[in-house]
């Protein structure tokens, strides 16, 4: 299999998970609200194919993405983000805040930026303890206003930590734009700030973010230092699940569709001589996976009341 | 004739913002969302479009810069009104809430002031997680300074906020994400009220229930049910945290003799804490048994409904405390 | 034989910091100005010299980052000692505390740790302003997660600081910048304490006197004073914030039947009050008095000392309101 | 009178001050600590010639330079820091926190870089009140990792607000040096990273420093945002009063006395033509002017305890 069918295939899951909850948000069995990568699947995809299992990863609320690709139990996350008593948090962090120590998952974060010290932290681990591990966050572009980033890219640079900051720029935080919020033109500008090098990347092309992922990580490996990788993409969804996204233009999610991961790579597979067949089995498999951690899911009971006062304290 | 509407919590808000641009002379309106967009809940909406952007407008993920903002223009001239998305993600700035706005007056010795407003809502919902799901009006509490209001319904979310934006104190106006959609009448002219006093929304006779926020809407639901079992509550809308009026509670348990305080943040160092200590001051001797707190639980607030359910005061919970305190 | 030295607290500070390093695994020190110059207080003097940068480590004036940073890298193994260099500057770091550092385990449902250690100073000195005064532990108390300790004597700090580093969970080590010159006996090779649990430093008969932190010396001059004067006050070093041993104050309330409780941080919210809440719960019916509350002023603290001396609870005071509860 | 001479003038009253204060420290009539701008006066006496009185500035804990230039009233100050019932903050607030809204000094502030944001929200004021007026912030070169000021800076480009912000670069953060907290050469360089217009001058020169200056305001006052001004300089004295400073290699602070502003301003005075009698007698009255102050400082009235309660809320 060519390095960009796995990378689709990958991407693939992602896209069908997402799907999947979406539905299943409209049935009723996910309580709260859901923040989807549908759009942005290429940036987990391409920086976790050069991720080993022992590095550390951080995300957001948009962050079920990542947890797929670090392995996490797809049945687990259903299940979680379902309420049920998951084998990825127990239903206490559902979807905005999951995290998963079994895959060095750190976790999603619903506090705009405060990923990213952690994440540093980790990446302090990483250096400390030796190995060459590294530790990867991803972040959107409004987090990059937010003090705690600023101050943790600082912090990394100083101590040359092997820390690499993915910055997803799908265009919005939450409704509003992000060339209205700043007044830059790429965010990766601001990695001179911090002595750190950046650099602006398709990130709806998984090679793409892969080859700018491996660089980074290998700088990390090596003693390097901190990067910063911005990926420019889009998400074809509102920010959650109940947004009616009045505030984008006529047009933009129709026209973004055009150019969004799956669509460029399925067209690219086609173009180097895969054929359709071929593809559509690829997502006849993807699919059966969904369904049945879906099931499985569904088959999860509701987490026990009586433990609802379980590991507060260690 | 008075002008009264029948509008949800949500729209009461929009309806106190809009008066207080009209009426309120320099009053600006900001935060995440609130222009273009209206507002995540709505309270914003078409305020934006009525008065223009340099008094109604969105900024960066910045929440330390815009309350710091909130301080800086009120000290000059501006009545700023910030909107803090939820509750929790005050966390970020608390910086600019505890050191700096709380001080100005005091450490100024009177010279500067801060008149601002900081909106936010607060509690849980089901699915929300720990992140979104806090009550803050402890911490608050304890930074002498703020003034601190929850409203309950759509009158007192309308009235919380006028007195705020016309108050010389910096004021948080906490207000419910749960309580939103609930419908009310509101007298668009009425007069100001004063600043602070808890009112009795239920009177009775054998026990003294307190609560505010959310939590104001188990109690209620514990008052009829306790009165389908003979007991007469006494259910105390506390509304203002600060300043406190604890005059009417204690004449309430003066007269009850029994007191059960509820609210949905933790329970130790929860307001209730407070307040049970003040009251169990003023009414040494005459209370009929101990003041009871049902309270959020001392955890992290689970998302799974499965969880929350245990983790929340309920009306049962809090009429069971009740029904103790009247065997006690 | 013990190992026993007479310390100053800020020296056996820097003995439990010590110990930790040399003792525990992977643990890490870091901070502003904690390396090569040794802490603003001394707390790490030559940490840096005998375990070099990988260990012990300068940071810029980054709160929040480095806060995250304790928690991320509690997470993957190391065990940071974090230094705040004044509890006053933890609000701009408030959301690594509230939401970040306290929810993991919880929200992991237990499958990550914050084994970390926040050392700070709290207290009001002559002179310091409003934003170098501040008397924490409540905001910390009602955030379900941490654990909190307030040491008052060398002993107890350097006990407090070992009894954090070991544990798994997070813990915040408030010190006391007004009690860091003050010396006594330290056992260096003594067994590690347990965490939690008050201490009765004075027993007696007539009243009960809680304090914690500074206050702690205030209240044990009050014992002195009310001695002189035939009161026989049992004066509780509560200690542990988090976990809260409420029994030891109980108990002591419950054969004296009264209880002054006495804090720097301003009343209103104060921990005194949630302790007040409880023992009256648990001593309903043994209190011979209401419950007194001697708190620092519901102010920002002022600066100039002829204003500062009537603002913070003073031995005069707490027994003022010990006699009181005797006349009562 | 030339420019270079009242510059003097004016820097010669906050060295004053300032050197009068030590000893009236080491009197033991200041409770606290203080923060002494010794060595660093151009900055503010540099950028003050270009204010008008309704302008606003804030400043740091190392603000009584800014304070005096703001116009705050010496026996006031002296008071103030001495914890007397002073007529700037009634001896609430003490050395490193004073205010005084009579001239339009929103105040020092204790909180690393907290005083952006609040000189943001003047700024917001001047803008949205109209009269062309300017706010004023003064932090150190720590400050710039701050997270609250990265928030303001980017906040004040966004919103093009009239904010000038003057990065005094002693070097020092406490006892820690700034080229081991930072991976850039000079903090202007952060400008870009919020698309400020930014520059790094010689602090130790008022004209240079005035010079800049003039182009922030004017360009604040007329409308075109947000500017930066890093004056590089050096503290002649410990970070606070009880500062051995050990940090600091040996001969630095003698050689930084070679190129202090009053050093160099006096030269450059002696140089253009004035004779040294003249000098001396500036120099003279300046004395007068702090000795009666701190006479009259020390006859003002302790704080009245039964104020205590006053002023928490309106
Ligand atoms: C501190 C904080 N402020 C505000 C919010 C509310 N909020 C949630 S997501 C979001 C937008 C974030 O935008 P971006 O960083 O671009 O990420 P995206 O959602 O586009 O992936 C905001 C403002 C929050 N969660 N935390
Ligand atoms: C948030 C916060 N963290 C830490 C401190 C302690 N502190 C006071 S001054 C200072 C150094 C500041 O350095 P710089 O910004 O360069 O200003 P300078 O003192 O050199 O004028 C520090 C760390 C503080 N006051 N506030
Ligand atoms: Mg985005
Ligand atoms: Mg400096």
């Amino acid at each position: 299999m060519s390095e960009l069918e796995e990378l689709y295939r990958r991407m693939l899951v992602i896209r069908r998970f997402e799907e999947e909850l979406a539905e299943v948000k409209k049935l009723g069995e996910v309580p709260g609200s859901i923040h989807l990568c549908i759009g942005q699947e290429a940036i987990p995809v391409g920086v976790s194919a050069l991720l080993l299992p022992d590095d550390y990863v951080t995300a957001t609320y948009r962050g079920h993405g990542w947890a797929i690709e670090r392995g996490s139990d797809l049945a687990g996350l259903f299940g979680e983000i379902m309420g049920r008593a998951s084998s990825v948090a127990g239903g206490r962090a559902a979807s905005p805040y999951l995290s998963d120590a079994s895959v060095g998952f750190i976790g999603e974060n619903s506090i705009v930026g405060a990923g990213v010290p952690i994440a540093l932290g980790a990446a302090l681990s990483c250096d400390r303890l030796g190995g060459g591990r590294v530790s990867v966050v991803s972040i959107g572009d409004g987090a990059m206003n937010q003090g705690n980033v600023h101050e943790a890219l600082n912090m990394a640079a100083v101590l040359a930590l092997p820390l690499v900051v993915v910055v997803e720029n799908n265009g919005y935080s939450e409704m509003v734009r992000i060339e209205d919020m700043v007044r830059v033109t790429n965010l990766a500008e601001r990695g001179a700030a911090y002595g750190i090098p950046a650099e602006t990347v398709d990130g709806n092309d998984p090679v793409v973010v892969a080859r700018a992922a491996a660089v980074a990580i290998e700088r990390a490996r090596t003693g390097g230092g901190p990067s910063i990788i911005e990926a420019r993409t889009q998400r074809l969804v509102g920010h959650y699940s109940g947004d009616a996204q009045h505030y984008r233009p006529a047009g933009e999610v129709a026209a973004a569709r055009e150019v969004e991961p799956l669509v460029r790579a399925r067209a690219a597979l086609l173009e180097a001589g895969r054929d359709a067949a071929e593809l559509d089995a690829i997502a006849a498999g993807v699919d059966r996976e969904i369904q049945d951690a879906l099931a499985a899911a569904r088959l999860l009971p509701l987490p026990d009341p009586t433990t609802v006062m379980e590991h507060v304290y260690a | 004739m008075p002008e009264i509407k029948n509008l949800s919590y949500i729209q009461a808000v929009n309806h106190a913002l809009r008066w207080s641009l009209e009426t309120v002379p320099n009053t600006v309106v900001f935060g995440e969302d609130v222009a273009v967009p209206g507002g995540p809940f709505g309270a914003t909406k078409n305020l934006h479009r009525d008065f223009g952007v340099d008094r109604v407008f969105d900024l960066p993920i910045s929440e330390t810069a815009f309350l710091g903002m909130a301080l800086g223009s009120a000290m000059t001239g501006l009545r700023p009104i910030a909107e803090i998305m939820y509750s929790d993600f005050l966390f970020v700035a608390m910086d600019q809430v505890v050191n700096q706005i709380a001080n100005i007056r005091y450490t100024s010795n009177g010279k500067w002031g801060a008149p601002l407003v900081i909106r936010t809502q607060q509690g849980s919902s089901p699915g929300a997680c720990a992140q979104h799901s806090k009550s803050i009006e402890a911490y608050l509490a304890h930074t002498p300074g703020l003034r601190v209001v929850c409203p309950t319904t759509p009158m007192e979310a309308y009235q919380a906020i006028r007195t705020a934006v016309v108050s010389d104190d910096p004021v948080f106006v906490v207000e419910s994400r749960m309580l939103y959609p609930q419908k009310g009448e509101v007298q668009l002219d009425a007069e100001l009220w004063p600043m602070g006093g808890a009112r009795v929304v239920r009177p009775g006779a054998d026990a003294t229930i307190v609560a505010w926020s959310r939590t104001m809407t188990a109690a209620l639901e514990a008052g009829e049910q306790l009165a389908a079992r003979g007991v007469d509550a006494e259910v105390v809308d506390l509304r203002w945290i600060a300043p406190l009026d604890v005059e009417t509670v204690a004449d309430s348990v003066a007269k009850t003799g029994r007191l059960v305080i509820a609210h949905d943040a933790p329970g130790t160092g929860g307001f209730g804490g407070e307040l049970a200590a003040r009251v169990g001051e003023r009414c040494f001797g005459r209370l009929r048994a101990p003041i009871a707190r049902v309270t959020g639980i001392d955890a992290p607030l689970p998302a799974a409904p499965a969880l929350q359910d245990v983790a929340l005061p309920s009306a049962d919970r809090i009429a069971g405390a009740v029904l103790e305190t009247m065997s006690a």
